[in-house]
């Protein structure tokens, strides 16, 4: 990168993305999405995303959405290579040699990684009475063929595999010392993966030391270089936002990897040497219309309350230009999959247009020509939400639009969607996780994150189709036009999405913002960055 | 050089004795506790506007224009905007309806809570102090955010429920410290004098107890009312605060607020000066109430 | 003739109450001499307790306060003096007994450290030292036990006790004047002899002065050299036991003289209280106070109040008629 | 005066103790002994009838009053009045009795609630007992109390700090006597008082055992006052009571060397006479109440102490109850002449 | 006394047993149990199957009472509080790392509030309606009307803007180097112990004034006492049962953590565990972190009792 001749050694501290969330399990066991980001560091998986083919290094992917890699972003990790054989149906891993468990005192001495730890992990998460119950029901069996090959048996093909024993969040390879050890005491944990975790203080920080023996390696210029560079990783566990800041601007943290739009401002003021990565949040914003229920059951009434928020004076005004009219559904970064507004039909077109008017005029066909009482629910958890609901209440309020609204704590939240007792309109965040997921769990009939209950035979038909089919392009193409039918029924009011931005001080070399190489999984990413640290107390750090 | 009593003053003196004891009270109140008195003033001030809210603020309460979001305070927005574009001086006169309101009420309901707990358990002792503030360990070692988040979900979030949770709240707790001064007052000699002429419980402590341990229930009182003001912010948070729209101090200042600290500090200002001063005015008040109650401090013009 | 000890010229001390001001100490002089015992006698309420209290500058503030005088002590005037030198006075040059020994010990400290205080204070005795002379203290005023009372609080002792204890604590730096006010109303009369003997003693050895205010008579008969007798907040007679026992001018004194039960008299007869009732301070009648109540009231009486006159040797009375004699 | 016909006595006190026990150390106490303030005192009072109760101080006179009233802890005995043992009565069961009998403090200002008026003061016993229903009614009853106890009536309104201390025991009394108890234990009554206000009260006391037969139990250290206003007096030396007569006869023919001393000790009002009169004051060790001595508890200190004193305790005895004294050398004496 | 003691000791027993099953009860009552936050967190289409699986795997198959007496016979007879629902880390772990921190901090905090408050009170009330009167009653009303996570907030962004300099943001175990350990814990525990301070200090200066009206503090005139005397020795003590108490009532901070300021000067205490525990519904640690909490609850009340003997002879315990 500029030539600069990468260096060895030092620390490096994170704000992560998760920055107000410590280590919440330290064992894939437990099936908790967090897991892959804090044990992400030191287990592996079969297969990583290629960061070669990130931005920075001339590629077209940013590596930012925090559950999906793209398919052509894809490399193996733990495997060399991977191919499908037909008849029966199986996936066959070829992994590389020489990968080493590193020695750890007390629970295992170095060896070599080899097939059937990935039968041993495989099956060990698939029996956990904590997994999700259909999760690998489409593979059948896995098996070692030998010393360095691992099959998957398929029952049936399924879209989803990578994200499911791949690359995701179900997918770290655990050796079985470990396991006999004791899995949850971070202080046993031991992984093939560029670090190993040195300590911990939940709610405080989390310090993972270079692994030495780790394999891979980094061509920078002409030279390949072992990894990792730095010597040591520091999680730091911040929950309050104004304490974030003050660590980046004191230069305690090297990196915040999230920072609100509303701050930047100010930073780039105050501490003008900081880098900056733009990306769009990974998480959708709408308000949930129960579609089972008066009045949302009719459509007119649904797509009058999108006309009525003003979503252009949202972006413009309260994100001051820092959200997209349309980021979800789809994630924007997901080329083939995501469809820009400009491309859509007028009808759905509409729904993103103020006009009070003719929202009117929809009441009024649907029978309410003096609005109607309604409440809205949303989480205390979120301030961003705590202006929107009163935002979305006065522009529904001209209308005719009576809203009550009711803040929720988390959990109470989170099951009134669970239990299917949510209000009728609910305001809320999701994850788009990956193009197919996020068309799945949002209107499928019976999911959990389905809060305006959508319910459609036909279209449940077509996502199971859309699963079985082996054809990237066709998924794209009937994922396209499911999202075009769903943004048109409107069972939610779409709002914007707004950008969040990364920060890092310009010691940090070989950094771009990425964020994930799987499911949350940053490891690789930090074992890349090097520190100038001559540029750092240069600067008076 | 010495001013002896002239006649005159004997009947000023009686004629200020014919007129009602409340009219006396202000009188004794505006000459020799002037600080009492303003304080007075102000919260009262700080009730009306909160209660002619809808007449005197210019805007609603939740009048958005999220083109001026964010104003500093200027002609048409004398305390600014905030985030959404609301006019602050609107907010700041709705709030001052709830505020002022809850942290009066919750503060009342918390007083005479604690007041009639602890002056129970601490006159009678013995087993009722033994079982009741049993129940008062209990209550305190029970954990709040639990007990809100249950009561929020059984009775869903509103005014009267903030008032009378945090009523309980802090009353129950509260009680102990009517508890210890009533222990203290007890041992006194004119309490077992006014046994020995038979005076029955309920008199003892209304008449001796009682008014002997006014200074703390004062105090208790005045501090309280600040205290809920800010703990209902604390009660938003977990959503059983007075839902949004509506304003409350509190609120102001821990949401939009503490956010804009930086950027739109007259945010948190507004809010913070009425909080302030709701609790300057009501705790000096309490002071020169406290002095004006005590015989042994009075004194004539 | 040398100054004498303490000198009172002119002290008024008034109290701030719903019905105005009211002087309950009205131009009062006095003089006491080194080695002298000045019992002031007086109806209850006339002063005499608000008198002594203003010597020491504690009259109850912000209600009441001294509006006038000079409490001349050493050539001092103490009115004058500062918070510091005040201290240095209070408890070490003059003691002060309270007539309250109820509430005016602290009931939450322990006799030992109340009485070993002023040692402490004024001495800078350590404190170990300090509560032996509390303990022999203690023994002097015929506290029976005094080693183990030491730890008691002062709930625990009976009214006569803590009034030795108040006792106690004020010879304990051996001042030069002590004013007891009541020392003796709680106790019995063989302690009260032994007490008041202490206190004669005590005097008599460093030549300081007692001023006592007492309504028995008869203690006032055994232990005062000169007497002052008080009604509603002025000094109506002053003179030698004697003088007041033998030649009592003033009609109110004679009047109190009066009124004394004896025991070498008939129960069956019933005591002679004086007449009416004493004042309110607050609406003094016009000229001499006791006016309304005096058998022997006359002319000038209603009108003007009368000056304290010289009428025996060390003998002065206020008074325009001539009672009595 | 003389005493009630009716034969029932309104008070009998039998062999009542208390003792207070006394701890040693900070949190965790220990019980290292007892003051055993009134160890074994048995009178009777009639209606209508005064005792006088006279004694060192600290001997046990207010616990005595206050045991009485069950306002302290009775160890042992009994207390009987009018008819009724009330040693083992509750709260409840002593509430009508209370009407009874009322007490004047030896602290007043201690036992006057600072914030309340004077008026609130003296009526309570009649809120309390429902002897005047009105508030009206009550203040114009304080009123006149105050008048009776030698106040003045506008007083009525100040509070207790606002008084001197001799008419702050007269608000004790005004209030102990606004309800005509049976029963009025003084305890120092006019200690605060000058002579002329002092003759007042007792006068007033006088009158109202004249109309409503009170009985009174009188502790007061100025033996001039116990005099005139007792019928009996009972001398009390370290939690016992030493001698019991007709106050007349005490006076006349003292026969427990303690009396005789106390008597001694008179001061009398005439400096002539008082310079005249020899000095004679019980010298010796004042014993403690927690660790009476053995045998007759006086014996320490006694001019006339034989060698049987120090072993065995006295009775109280006397012939025909009007005089008794508990010494051994009467009793034996008498004993023998008997 | 001692039987006091006792049967205080014992009561505590009941009053734990009693608000145990209480909190037992209700933790899992709150809406959104911790089976629906595991099956949402997880992310991905579940179904009643996961449901029924997870809820056997977590033991919450049993019938409450079952539960609950596993719960408490674990507590009872080996002091084991549990696990952790989502991280199997062993409760009785969690609690104690949390447990030294915060009481550290609670500690801290209560010791400058009394540094402040004590002396203010007594001042104050010395100094009745003087301009020192004035100044120290104004403290306490502004301590009690500025909200602690406004000063919190003001002195972790306005200094690192302004001059670079910012408050400690990395936790710095004891063990590692005490004496940053300790100036992190000292602006959080000032700004605690300041808001502290406000009632604390009212209470005295109002005891205050009740005592320095009394008879026995002219006698500590009299006897030629400073002013320091009189009011350290004679006045305070009298004044300090209603002080006491408020400070009792303060003490659970101690142990029970204040989440905001854990939250700002990244102070991992007990304060936050309990937060996450609630919003995760980890009941084990609700139920620990209570268990604590309501021992040293109920012990510093004892205490406060205690101490009215101590402070006041007369006070009996019955
Ligand atoms: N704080 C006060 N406010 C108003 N008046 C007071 C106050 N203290 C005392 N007085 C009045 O001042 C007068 C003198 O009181 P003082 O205590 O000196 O009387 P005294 O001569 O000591 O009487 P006693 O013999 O009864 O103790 C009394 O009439 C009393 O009512
Ligand atoms: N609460 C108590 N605790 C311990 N000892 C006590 C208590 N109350 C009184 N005493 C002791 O009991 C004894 C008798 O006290 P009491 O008050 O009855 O005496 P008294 O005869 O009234 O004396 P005086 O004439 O001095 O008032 C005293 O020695 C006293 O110390
Ligand atoms: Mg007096
Ligand atoms: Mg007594």
């Amino acid at each position: 990168e500029n030539g600069e001749t990468p260096r060895y050694g030092g620390a490096l501290n994170i704000g992560s993305v998760y920055v107000t969330l410590s280590a919440l399990s330290w064992d894939p066991y437990d099936w908790n999405w967090k897991v892959n980001h804090d044990t992400g560091f030191y287990f592996e998986q079969l297969i990583a995303g290629d960061l070669s083919k990130s931005r920075k290094n001339g590629g077209k992917h940013r590596f930012v959405a925090d559950a999906s890699l793209p398919s052509d972003g894809l490399r193996g990790e733990l495997a060399e290579s991977w191919e499908w054989e037909a008849n029966p149906l199986a996936l066959v891993f070829k992994l590389r040699r020489g990968i080493m468990w590193p020695e750890k005192p007390g629970v295992m001495k170095t060896r070599e990684f080899v097939a059937d730890d990935v039968v041993f992990s495989f099956n060990r998460l698939n029996t956990s009475p904590r997994k999700q119950a259909d999760y690998f029901d489409f593979v059948d069996r896995v098996e070692a063929r030998d010393r360095h090959t691992v099959v998957f048996h398929m029952k049936a093909f399924n879209a989803e595999w990578g994200a499911r024993f791949g690359w995701g969040y179900n997918s770290a390879i655990v050796p079985k010392e470990l396991v006999d050890a004791g899995p949850s005491n971070w202080k046993n944990a031991t992984g093939t993966g560029p670090f190993q975790i040195a300590e911990f203080v939940q709610g405080g920080f989390q310090t993972y030391v270079k692994n030495p023996d780790y394999w891979d390696k980094e061509r920078i210029g002409n030279t390949d270089y072992r990894l990792p560079f730095v010597d040591k990783v520091t999680y730091r566990t911040i929950k309050d936002t104004a304490t974030q800041l003050t660590a980046l601007r004191s230069g305690k943290l090297d990196i915040l990897e999230s920072v609100g739009w509303r701050s930047v401002d100010e930073l780039k003021k105050s501490a003008p040497t900081l880098l900056w990565s733009k990306r769009l949040s990974t998480l959708g914003q709408y308000v949930a219309l129960r579609v089972d229920s008066k009045p949302f059951d009719d459509i007119r009434v649904r797509r009058a309350l999108n006309m009525a928020v003003n979503k252009d004076e949202i972006v413009a005004a309260y994100y001051g230009g820092n959200a997209e009219m349309l980021g979800f559904p789809m994630y924007t970064d997901w080329t083939g999959y995501y469809q820009p507004l400009a491309e859509m039909p007028p009808s759905v077109k509409q729904l993103f247009t103020y006009d009070p008017q003719k929202a009117k005029e929809l009441l009024k066909d649907a029978g309410y020509p003096n609005g109607f009482t309604t409440k809205m629910q949303f989480c205390t958890c979120s301030p961003a939400h705590g202006d929107l609901a009163p935002m979305i209440a006065a522009y529904l309020e001209k209308i005719g639009v009576r809203i009550e609204l009711q803040p929720m704590e988390y959990g109470a939240f989170l099951s009134a969607m669970t239990t299917r007792k949510n209000a009728p309109m609910y305001l809320m965040n999701k994850g788009h996780t990956n193009p197919t997921m996020t068309i799945r769990t949002n209107f499928v009939t019976g999911q959990l994150w389905n809060p305006s209950q959508w319910s459609d035979a036909a279209f449940d038909r077509k996502m199971a189709d859309v699963y079985a089919t082996r054809d990237e392009a066709e998924r794209q193409r009937m994922l396209r036009e499911m999202t075009v039918h769903m943004l048109d029924q409107a069972p939610y009011i779409w709002l914007p999405t707004a950008y969040l931005y990364a920060a890092w001080w310009p010691w940090v070399k070989n950094y771009d913002g990425e964020l994930s190489v799987g499911a949350v999984r940053p490891g690789p990413i930090y074992a890349r960055i090097w520190i100038d640290q001559e540029l750092k107390r240069k600067m008076g750090f | 050089m010495v001013e002896v009593a002239q006649p005159a003053t004997g009947a000023l003196t009686s004629r200020r004795r014919d007129a009602g004891p409340f009219v006396r009270f202000i009188v004794r109140l505006v000459r020799e506790k002037p600080l009492g008195a303003f304080g007075a003033a102000i919260f009262l001030l700080f009730l009306a506007c909160g209660l002619l809210a809808d007449v005197v603020a210019p805007h609603g309460m939740n009048q958005i224009n999220p083109i001026a979001r964010l104003k500093p305070p200027s002609l048409q927005a004398p305390l600014g905007t905030d985030s959404l574009g609301r006019d602050m001086l609107s907010r700041v006169l709705y709030g001052a309806q709830l505020s002022v309101i809850i942290g009066f009420s919750a503060a009342a309901i918390a007083t005479v809570i604690s007041v009639v707990l602890g002056v129970l358990t601490g006159y009678l002792g013995g087993k009722v102090d033994m079982v009741v503030q049993r129940f008062v360990d209990a209550w305190m070692s029970f954990p709040d955010l639990v007990l809100l988040i249950v009561v929020v979900s059984v009775i869903g979030p509103g005014m009267p429920q903030v008032i009378g949770l945090l009523g309980l709240l802090f009353g129950i707790a509260g009680s102990r410290i009517v508890r210890g001064a009533v222990i203290s007052v007890r041992e006194n000699m004119y309490v077992h004098a006014a046994q020995s002429t038979g005076a029955s419980t309920l008199r003892i402590l209304w008449h001796h107890i009682l008014p002997n341990v006014t200074p703390i229930v004062i105090v208790l009182f005045t501090t309280r009312v600040g205290a809920v003001i800010l703990a209902e912010s604390g009660l938003s948070f977990i959503g059983l605060g007075v839902p949004p729209p509506a304003p409350t101090w509190g609120g102001m200042l821990s949401g939009a607020g503490r956010v804009f600290m930086y950027d739109a500090p007259w945010l948190a200002l507004a809010p913070g000066i009425c909080l302030t001063l709701v609790v300057y005015a009501v705790n000096v008040f309490g002071d020169a109430l406290r002095d004006l109650l005590d015989p042994r401090l009075r004194s004539a013009p | 003739m040398t100054s004498p000890l303490l000198q009172v010229r002119g002290l008024t001390v008034q109290f701030r109450t719903d019905r105005g001001f009211v002087n309950a100490v009205d131009s009062v002089s006095l003089n006491v001499d080194a080695g002298e015992t000045l019992a002031v006698v007086g109806e209850s309420g006339s002063g005499k307790s608000v008198t002594a209290l203003s010597l020491l500058r504690l009259v109850p503030s912000p209600q009441g306060r001294i509006v006038a005088g000079e409490v001349i002590f050493d050539g001092q005037d103490l009115l004058t003096l500062d918070d510091r030198q005040m201290r240095a006075v209070r408890g070490n040059r003059i003691a002060m007994i309270f007539q309250e020994p109820m509430s005016s010990l602290n009931p939450t400290l322990t006799m030992g450290l109340q009485v070993a205080e002023p040692f402490s204070i004024h001495d800078g005795t350590p404190w170990a030292a300090a509560l032996g002379k509390a303990k022999t203290l203690l023994d002097r005023v015929r506290i029976p036990d005094s080693g183990a009372r030491l730890a008691a609080y002062p709930h625990q002792f009976s009214g006569g006790m803590r009034q030795r204890v108040m006792i106690a604590m004020a010879l304990a730096c051996r001042p030069r004047m002590i004013i007891a006010d009541e020392p003796t109303t709680a106790l019995d009369v063989t302690v009260q002899a032994q007490i008041l003997d202490l206190l004669k003693e005590l005097t008599q050895e460093t030549r300081s002065a007692l001023i006592l205010i007492t309504h028995d008579l008869g203690v006032v008969a055994r232990y005062a050299d000169r007497v002052c007798v008080m009604y509603a907040g002025r000094i109506v007679e002053t003179g030698t036991a004697r003088d007041i026992y033998e030649r009592a001018s003033h009609p109110y004194t004679r009047a109190l003289m009066a009124s004394i039960p004896r025991l070498d008299r008939d129960t069956a007869t019933r005591l002679e209280p004086i007449e009416g009732y004493p004042p309110s301070l607050a609406q003094l009648p016009p000229g001499c106070a006791f006016h309304p109540r005096c058998r022997f009231a006359a002319d000038p009486c209603g009108r003007r109040v009368p000056m304290l006159e010289k009428i025996g040797e060390r003998h002065h009375r206020a008074c325009f008629v001539d009672a009595a004699v | 005066m003389p005493p009630s016909e009716n034969d029932a006595p309104l008070l009998c006190v039998e062999r009542l103790k208390v003792h207070f026990p006394l701890y040693k150390g900070v949190i965790f106490k220990r019980r290292v002994g007892a003051a055993q303030a009134v160890d074994g005192v048995s009178f009777t009072l009639r209606a209508g009838e005064t005792l006088g109760l006279v004694g060192e101080s600290g001997c046990g006179k207010s616990t005595t009053g206050l045991a009485v009233l069950r306002m302290t802890e009775v160890n042992d005995g009994r207390v009987v009045f009018e008819g009724r043992d009330i040693t083992r009565l509750d709260r409840a069961g002593m509430q009508p009795i209370r009407r009874r009998m009322q007490m004047v403090y030896q602290d007043p200002y201690g036992s006057l609630n600072p914030r309340m008026p004077v008026a609130d003061i003296i009526g309570e016993p009649l809120a309390v007992h429902g002897l005047a229903p009105g508030k009206a009614e009550r203040r114009e009853r304080a009123r006149e109390l105050l008048q009776m106890v030698g106040l003045r009536a506008d007083m009525i309104d100040r509070y207790p700090h606002e008084f001197s201390g001799g008419q702050r025991q007269r608000i004790g009394i005004a209030r102990a006597i606004a309800v005509h108890p049976g029963l009025l234990i003084c305890d120092e009554p006019v200690s605060a008082l000058d002579v002329s206000i002092q003759a007042q009260v007792v006068n007033l006391f006088e009158d109202l055992q004249e109309r409503f037969g009170m009985a009174y139990i009188f502790i007061a250290h100025d033996l001039a006052v116990v005099r005139h206003v007792s019928d009996r007096i009972a001398v009390m030396y370290l939690g016992r009571i030493v001698e019991v007569a007709a106050s007349a006869d005490l006076y006349r023919q003292p026969l427990h060397p303690y009396t005789q001393a106390l008597l001694a000790a008179i001061p009398i009002p005439d400096p002539a006479a008082e310079a005249a009169r020899p000095r004679q004051i019980v010298a010796g060790e004042v014993p403690s109440v927690l660790r009476p001595p053995s045998g007759c508890r006086f014996h320490t200190r006694c001019p006339k102490a034989m060698p049987v004193c120090a072993r065995i305790e006295p009775v109280l005895a006397g012939e025909g109850g009007t005089h008794a004294v508990a010494c051994h050398l009467h009793n034996a004496v008498e004993g023998e002449a008997a | 006394m001692q039987a006091y003691i006792i049967r205080r000791l014992l009561a505590l027993v009941p009053t734990l047993l009693f608000t145990s099953v209480i909190v037992f009860i209700t933790v899992r009552l709150i809406p959104g149990d911790v089976i629906d936050l595991m099956l949402t967190e997880n992310d991905i289409g579940a179904t009643r199957q996961s449901r029924v699986q997870i809820e056997a795997a977590l033991g919450f198959d049993k019938p409450m009472h079952v539960q609950y007496f596993r719960w408490i016979g674990a507590v009872l007879l080996d002091g084991d509080l549990g696990r952790s629902l989502w991280q199997t880390t062993p409760v009785t772990e969690l609690v104690m790392e949390r447990l030294a921190v915060t009481f550290e901090l609670g500690l801290m905090a209560l010791l400058i509030a009394l540094i402040v408050a004590l002396p203010l009170g007594a001042y104050s009330a010395m100094r009745q309606d003087t301009i020192g009167d004035y100044v120290g009653r104004s403290f306490a009303i502004l301590m009690l009307a500025i909200p602690g996570f406004w000063k919190a907030t003001m002195i972790m962004v306005f200094p690192s803007i302004w001059w670079g300099w910012a408050p400690e943001v990395e936790f710095t175990p004891f063990r590692d180097d005490p004496l940053r350990h300790l100036g992190q814990m000292l602006i959080p525990a000032a700004i605690l112990g300041t808001a502290m301070s406000a009632v604390t200090m009212r209470m005295t200066r109002t005891m205050m004034l009740e005592v320095l009206r009394q008879d026995y503090i002219r006698t500590a005139w009299a006897k030629g006492l400073g002013e320091k005397l009189v009011v350290m020795r004679h006045a305070l003590r009298n004044a300090l049962i209603p002080v006491v108490t408020v400070i009792g009532l303060q003490a659970p901070l101690l142990i029970g953590g204040t989440v905001i300021m854990e939250q700002i000067f990244v102070i991992p205490g007990m304060g936050l565990l309990l937060l996450e525990a609630v919003s995760q519904r980890d009941y084990p640690i609700i139920t620990g972190v209570f268990l604590v909490v309501g021992v040293a609850v109920l012990l510093i009340n004892l205490l406060v009792d205690l101490s009215y003997g101590l402070l006041d002879p007369k006070v009996r315990y019955a």
